[in-house]
């Protein structure tokens, strides 16, 4: 059945295809310069959307994400005693990159597998479909993960009755990059958290995020990026995690590893001290930020 | 008032007024000469129209060619507090020609099509059906899921309509000079467009289909404050400008272009967004040339124009008011008009206008032509104050004025 | 030493701990034990001092600038005389930048719109809380076409028409993790709901006071929130001077607006005469 | 092109009407005022639900702007504060379309589906007005709808349905015998402010006659609802 | 017979309206905002009757759209018990009206009429106020007798118009139901809210009857005649 409710223009349109880009052509950036620990710069801005009770603005190289908060506003049917916590994700309909995604779990079936592989060898990209109804796998993803980690940091008895929305709006993301689903929850995550804290709904603690790459050299990668940190060589193995803190008490409120290979605990750990190191640097970042806009 | 009690004022803020009686909030502050939102009555919004999102479109990137994307145009306006951001992307449709023998069916359609051409001919040249348009998405950021709101649905359909009656888009504009991808003496891959070597053949440039681009807008807003479609157009407009073509070609290695060509379309690649490119498409987009999307006209804005009436039971003492330090700080209008005759609100922003303001007048002037006939769209809504004459005419001047404004800002 | 407060904290930095033991004379002796309570924008919860330590602290739950306050002594409660004499002050973190979150608390005062009126009860729809922020970050207006509804008192609702496509994004992404089963998000402009019984209208003469001669469907009320309520409505109440119908228009709102005359009655410019349950002004 | 209309044409509704007019055909039936949903109430005023419904497939966004244009104005012509927490629903149906045999999908008939939106509102307006006063639905004024276009030629004609410069559908309110203001205007095309207001006053006179029509329609259908007092 | 529709002026002229005292009757909307200015808002049969010192102007609209006022006297269908009362309910898609289970005649707290959903009630409206929901009694509160009010039971209802209910209501020798009487013995019940209930001798009867009442709001009286022997003979009777 076609949308109804959208205007998705008439139904014999075919996707466009682009040819893969010659590679002398193919000039990609070059990374933005990264902060002594590590990290690349970003800027942040908080209460940019004025119709929400929080906001904030995040831009990182080329990805820019803008999370609203709603809430704590009404809910109707039920008597709850405390607030609901939802995560709705939005990635631009137009940016193709994030279907790519190598992420292993993020296509169906087998068959699609081998199709996405396929399309990426060749490097052929098409347009979106516009006027999708349904969630994509990679905005199910970074709902969850970002529902689930925010979860124990909001007290949600001070707000009964009523349900607190966390909407995430990926506008643009950096294509030179190779931004893997990881970093951009990680930058998700660091954005949602400074967008409710804006909101004035009272939090346990601020969570901040870090991402790390092991590589197969065992060295630890904090926030990788594509080019200076180079691609993974041929059957080597490569572990990328992220995870949440809240750490005032130092607890782990979100974790997701990565991998094609099997690992092992001691690897487990080394890239989550780097994730942890990276989400202290956020941490303090953030703090300075919001002490200097009282 | 010929009772004897008294008024004693309750005061409330001027946030929750604007919600509580939103009719009450305006007047009051219209009877002052002031907007609630601050403005002076026929001050526009400022707009502050940012450099296009370089990064993310194919072919205009400045670091070099986006080799993943797939944006063919785009745009991020500001508009007071609103946000916007307006992405254009294409796709392909088939249209026959009429020389194409293959098929039965074809021929059958062809005479349909025929006979359809006929007719478009005897038509004038500015017939509807020589203009496109493009296909927008809208989407408004108010912290809600589902479906899209009946606003949203409205404002797509009022862009679809607006740029197709404004007649800037001919379908010219969206028709494909395919090229051709093939191998040359020395077995190099090479590949060729008919605008760009006289020397070749055209006959090589005999394709049995013809292919136009349809174009998709998507468009995101955030902070909305008032009525978006004047912002909404305006994003649209200048996304349009900076939209690039891709120049198109056919793949001679996958020659059996009477092989189906709607593999392509078929469900998984719906699904998935990624096509085998192996399997299909004959008909690829080269990754790096490219030419500008050709509008016969670009500086078409839409105003809308808020007209209300000062009701004198609402008004405030202004002897009160202009002692108020605050007060003096603000531009105050002070505009003598006639009697009757509404007031012009420009960008209607907030509740207590939105809620209250029930006639508009929504005009778009072609501000670069000579003729006269200078007008290409004015929509009135009434029922609200009474439209007169004079006000429309204002609503007319006033619209004119923000489109040169925004002419030499964009 | 004592311990030093920080002026400005953010979400989750510890203010003070619980208990203050130090003594502020110069000779180091414990002389007064200080006790801090969590008051807005403060929680108290358990903070790591080290490996298998922790102690209880006071921490902030905002951003913004912190307060303290010594809380008068509670007679009752005193500590017997071997005990040190506790100072309880009270903590609290302020922020003018953001408003509070507006949620109705009892006790609030708030501003509601009739909505629907029957021989025993007001049904209301809260508008703001406190006079100060409007419960919703969004009213809505406009989301159901081009126009907002004519007329202006009237609240935009949003039916933007059952549940076609589309909808299905809602449940994907809350369905997994929305613990609490059978609430459906609010539309747009849709605000907490309230109900005022007809014996919480007036503090005299309950078995005389008639809905009808109180509200009308469209009036803005000033009441008190009695009860947080069951899962449909608040609880408010309307039975003290200055609460009661602080806004209204004659003729069930088609009229022009309405001025106090007294306790149970408004008057319009015209001399149109309504009874209502009147706040009186200040 | 003549209007041709039929007053209460169907026996369920509150009100109907079925109009003819430069080749459209509408039906439009009223169902109320009746209890409204819990989320369509509101406190004060009637909530107004115009519902079209085109000639071939389901309803989509078009018939979603067409309805609203409708609404917009509509809210203002019915006394909605005698009908406070009720719901008023206009149906319209599009029987017949200019373009009978094709559904607006194919990528020629778009441009088509956008120029039709204005003579398709043009007789659903003026059939809503027929409807609603059979209906009994009590509202401030009379109101109908015409449509012009300026020929490339330059010269005003009513109806004009071809090939134009500018065409202009104007609904005027009547009250008092008398054309009382503009409730909705439409102009596309290209056109000058003084076509414009040429095209308004047209508009003016032509409402007045249309008027008198409708009144003549509306009078007989009520001489038949009494027809038992004769 | 005069008849307007909205947009039209009002027939009298303002000197005649100011002479002396008038009452407005529905269909004409006087507009508290506007100086009570008068619209006429609704198509029907105008009238203007003069008194000695008042004078009334009335428009006689017909519709299906039933809006109650005290002391109407309805046929409505009971849709439920609940606590203490009834729901009734006066027209489709209208909310419903409530009857006490007090209002009835010999009513006690003990002794409860016993109505079952979807049985019939002949009532008068008691009280009304737009803004909450409509109460009914089946009995005359002064005499405590229920006085032809209550259950109606056997029979069967007939939707009509509006103003063809008020018709044979307020026209105690209306030719419709002359007509009838003369051909067969009928019980009926006129609810202003444009339902008729009527019951025959027998279930042909009461059909016929039914379909007589309802057929009549479209004829002429001159055609009433014709139309009894019609359905008669149709129905063998």
């Amino acid at each position: 059945m076609s949308d109804r409710r959208r205007i998705t223009g008439p139904e014999s349109a075919l996707p466009l295809v682009f040819a893969p880009t010659p590679n002398n052509q193919s000039t990609t950036k070059s990374p933005q310069e990264k902060t002594n620990s590590g990290i690349r710069n970003f800027f942040i801005k908080t209460g940019i959307v004025s119709n929400c009770n929080g906001s904030c603005f995040l831009e990182v190289d080329n990805t820019t994400i803008i999370v609203s908060v709603y809430g704590a506003k009404p809910i109707r049917g039920s008597s709850v005693t405390s607030a609901s916590f939802s995560v709705m994700t939005k990635v631009s309909n137009n940016l193709e990159e994030l279907s790519n995604f190598t992420s292993s779990d993020l296509s169906h079936s087998k068959e699609e597998k081998e199709e996405q592989k396929l399309a990426k060898e060749d490097e052929y990209v098409t347009t979106n479909q516009i006027g999708k109804t349904q969630l994509s796998l990679v905005e199910q993803k970074l709902s969850t993960y970002i529902q689930t980690a925010f979860l124990p940091s909001i007290l949600l008895e001070k707000y009964p009755k009523s349900s607190i929305e966390v909407f995430i709006n990926i506008l643009t993301n950096d294509s030179h990059t190779n931004s893997s689903l990881l970093s951009l929850i990680t930058w998700c995550a660091n954005c949602t958290s400074l967008a409710l804290v804006d909101s004035g709904i009272e939090l346990k603690d601020m969570v901040s995020t870090g991402i790390a790459k092991l590589t197969d050299d065992q060295t630890v990668v904090i926030d990788p990026s594509y080019s200076n940190e180079g691609r993974k060589t041929v059957g080597g193995q490569e572990v990328r995690a992220v995870a949440s803190y809240m750490s005032v008490t130092d607890t782990v409120v979100g974790l997701m590893i990565e991998s094609e290979e099997g690992v092992n605990g001691e690897m487990i750990e080394k890239v989550i001290d780097g994730c942890n190191t990276m989400a202290r640097e956020i941490r303090s970042n953030m703090n300075g930020f919001l002490v200097s806009t009282m | 008032m010929s009772e004897e009690f008294q008024l004693k004022p309750v005061s409330f803020s001027p946030e929750v007024l604007a919600r509580i009686a939103p009719e009450l909030s305006l007047q009051r502050h219209l009877s002052v000469g002031v907007r609630p939102c601050l403005r002076s009555f026929q001050e526009f919004k400022s707009v502050q129209i940012n450099p296009q999102l370089d990064s993310i479109n194919r072919y205009t990137s400045n670091q070099g060619i986006s080799s993943k994307s797939t944006v063919l145009g785009s745009s991020n306006i500001k508009c007071g507090n609103t946000i916007i951001f307006c992405t254009i992307t294409g796709g392909f449709i088939e249209t026959l020609l009429p020389n194409d023998e293959a098929d039965e069916n074809v021929k059958e359609y062809e005479k349909i099509y025929e006979n359809s051409e006929k007719q478009e001919n005897n038509q004038q040249d500015d017939s509807l059906s020589n203009f496109r348009t493009v296909y927008p998405i809208i989407e408004i950021e108010r912290g809600r899921t589902g479906a899209p709101t009946d606003e949203e649905m409205i404002i797509s359909q009022t862009l679809h309509d607006t740029l197709l009656n404004s007649k800037i888009l001919p379908k010219e504009s969206l028709e494909i000079d395919l090229g051709l991808k093939t191998v040359d003496k020395d077995n190099n891959e090479i590949i060729i467009y008919p605008n760009e070597s006289k020397d070749i053949d055209s006959s090589l440039f005999q394709f049995p289909r013809k292919y136009s681009f349809v174009l998709y807008a998507s468009i995101q807003v955030f902070s909305r404050s008032g009525p978006i479609l004047d912002a909404a157009w305006l994003a649209l407009m200048i996304a349009l400008k900076s939209t690039k073509l891709p120049c198109v070609y056919f793949d001679e290695k996958n020659s059996n272009l009477l092989n189906d060509i709607s593999s392509l379309s078929s469900k998984k690649s719906v699904k998935t967004g990624v096509v085998n490119a192996k399997s299909g498409s004959q008909i690829i987009c080269d990754p790096t040339k490219s030419h500008d999307l050709k509008l016969n006209n670009s500086d078409l804005y839409t105003t809308t124009i808020g007209l209300i009436e000062l009701d004198k039971d609402f008004s405030v003492e202004i002897e009160d008011v202009e002692n108020n330090e605050d007060f003096k700080a603000l531009s105050v209008d002070k505009h003598t008009r006639n009697e009757g005759e509404p007031i012009l609100l420009c960008d209607i922003e907030g509740d207590a206008e939105e809620n209250a303001i029930g006639s508009r007048v929504v005009v778009i002037p072609d501000i670069n032509t000579e003729d006269d006939d200078n007008l290409v769209s004015v929509t009135i809504i009434g029922g609200g104050s009474k439209v007169t004459k004079q006000s429309i005419q204002n609503s007319i001047g006033l619209a004119k004025l923000r489109s040169k404004n925004l002419q030499q800002q964009s | 030493m004592s311990v030093e407060i920080p002026r400005v904290v953010v979400p989750g930095q510890p203010i003070v701990p619980e208990f203050d033991t130090a003594s502020h004379s110069a000779d180091h002796t414990i002389t007064q034990a200080r006790k801090y309570l969590s008051g807005p924008g403060t929680t108290l919860s358990k903070i790591p001092t080290g490996p298998n330590e922790e102690v209880n602290a006071i921490v902030a739950t905002l951003k913004g600038k912190t307060v303290i306050s010594p809380k008068s002594k509670d007679k009752t409660s005193s500590a017997s005389k071997d005990e040190l004499p506790v100072n309880e002050f009270l903590v609290s973190v302020v922020n003018h930048q953001t408003p509070r979150v507006p949620l109705p608390k009892e006790g609030d005062y708030v501003l509601c719109r009739v909505m629907k009126l029957t021989s025993r009860q007001a049904f209301v729809e809260i508008l703001s809380v406190d006079n100060q922020s409007s419960i919703l970050a969004d009213s809505g207006v406009g989301s159901n076409g081009s126009l907002g509804m004519a007329g202006g008192t009237s609240l935009v609702a949003n039916v933007s028409s059952g549940s076609v496509a589309g909808t299905s994004v809602f449940s994907q992404a809350v369905g997994a993790t929305n613990a609490s089963l059978g609430a459906h998000p609010a539309d747009l402009g849709e605000s907490f709901r309230g109900l005022i019984r007809v014996q919480d209208i007036r503090a005299t003469e309950r078995d005389k006071t008639q809905v009808v001669e109180s509200f009308m469907p469209g009036d803005i009320v000033r009441a008190e929130v009695i009860n947080i309520g069951d899962g449909a409505s608040y609880y408010l109440s309307t039975a003290k001077n200055e609460l009661g119908v602080v806004l209204s228009r004659s003729h069930g709102g088609r009229g022009d607006m309405l001025y106090p005359l007294d306790y149970e009655t408004m008057v319009s410019v015209s001399g149109h005469i309504e009874k209502r349950k009147v706040a009186k002004p200040f | 092109m003549e209007l041709d209309a039929k007053i209460g044409v169907l026996n369920n509704a509150g009100g109907s009407s079925e109009v003819s007019l430069n080749g459209i055909k509408v039906v439009c039936g009223i169902n109320g005022p009746m209890e409204a949903r819990p989320r369509q109430e509101l406190p004060t005023t009637c909530y107004l639900e115009v519902i079209i419904r085109p000639a071939i497939g389901n309803p989509t966004v078009r018939e979603k702007y067409m309805e609203d244009k409708i609404k917009n104005f509509l809210n203002s012509v019915i006394i909605g504060n005698l009908y406070p927490r009720q719901v008023i629903q206009v149906n319209l149906q599009i029987l017949e379309k200019k373009n009978n045999n094709s559904s607006y999908t194919s990528d020629s008939d778009e441009s088509a589906a956008t120029e039709d939106v204005l003579l398709e509102l043009n007789c659903c307006i003026n059939s809503a007005f027929l409807a609603l006063v059979d209906a009994n639905i009590s509202i401030y004024k009379a109101f109908n709808s015409n449509i012009f276009t300026y020929t490339h030629k330059g010269s005003l004609v009513k109806d004009g349905l071809s090939e134009a410069k500018s065409r202009h559908l104007v609904v005027y309110g009547i009250k008092n015998n008398k054309v009382d203001e503009l409730l909705y205007g439409e102009n596309v095309g290209r056109f000058s402010e003084k076509k414009l207001f040429m095209a308004l006053e047209r508009g003016e006179k032509e409402s007045m006659i249309l008027h008198s029509k409708l009144k003549e329609l509306s009078v007989e259908s009520v001489k038949q609802k009494f027809v038992y007092l004769s | 017979m005069s008849i307007i529709i909205p947009g039209d002026q009002l027939p009298v002229d303002e000197t005649t309206l100011n002479s002396k005292k008038l009452t407005v009757g529905p269909s004409i909307y006087v507009d508290p905002l506007l100086d009570n200015q008068m619209t006429i808002s609704n198509a029907g049969i105008f009238t203007h009757k003069e008194k000695k010192t008042k004078q009334l102007i009335t428009v006689e609209s017909s519709s299906k759209n039933y809006i109650p006022a005290v002391g109407d006297l309805i046929v409505g269908t009971v849709l439920g018990g609940f606590g203490e009362f009834f729901k009734v309910s006066l027209s489709n898609y209208k909310p419903p009206a409530i009857l006490s289970y007090m209002a009835f005649e010999n009513a006690t707290k003990k002794n409860r009429p016993n109505l079952k959903t979807g049985s019939l009630v002949y009532a008068r409206i008691s009280a009304y106020d737009p803004n909450i929901d409509v109460e009914l009694e089946c009995f005359n509160p002064t005499t405590g007798k229920a006085e032809g009010f209550g259950e109606l039971t056997g029979g069967t209802v007939v939707e009509v118009d509006l103003g063809f209910a008020r018709y044979l209501m307020f026209n105690e020798n209306n030719p419709v139901l002359e007509h009838l009487s003369k051909k067969c013995q009928f019980e009926i019940a006129i609810g202003v809210n444009g339902k008729v209930w009527i019951k025959g001798g027998d279930l042909v009867t009461t059909l016929a009857c039914c379909q007589y009442i309802e057929q009549a709001q479209r004829l002429a009286s001159g055609e009433l005649e014709q139309l009894l022997k019609k359905l008669w003979k149709q129905h063998n009777i």
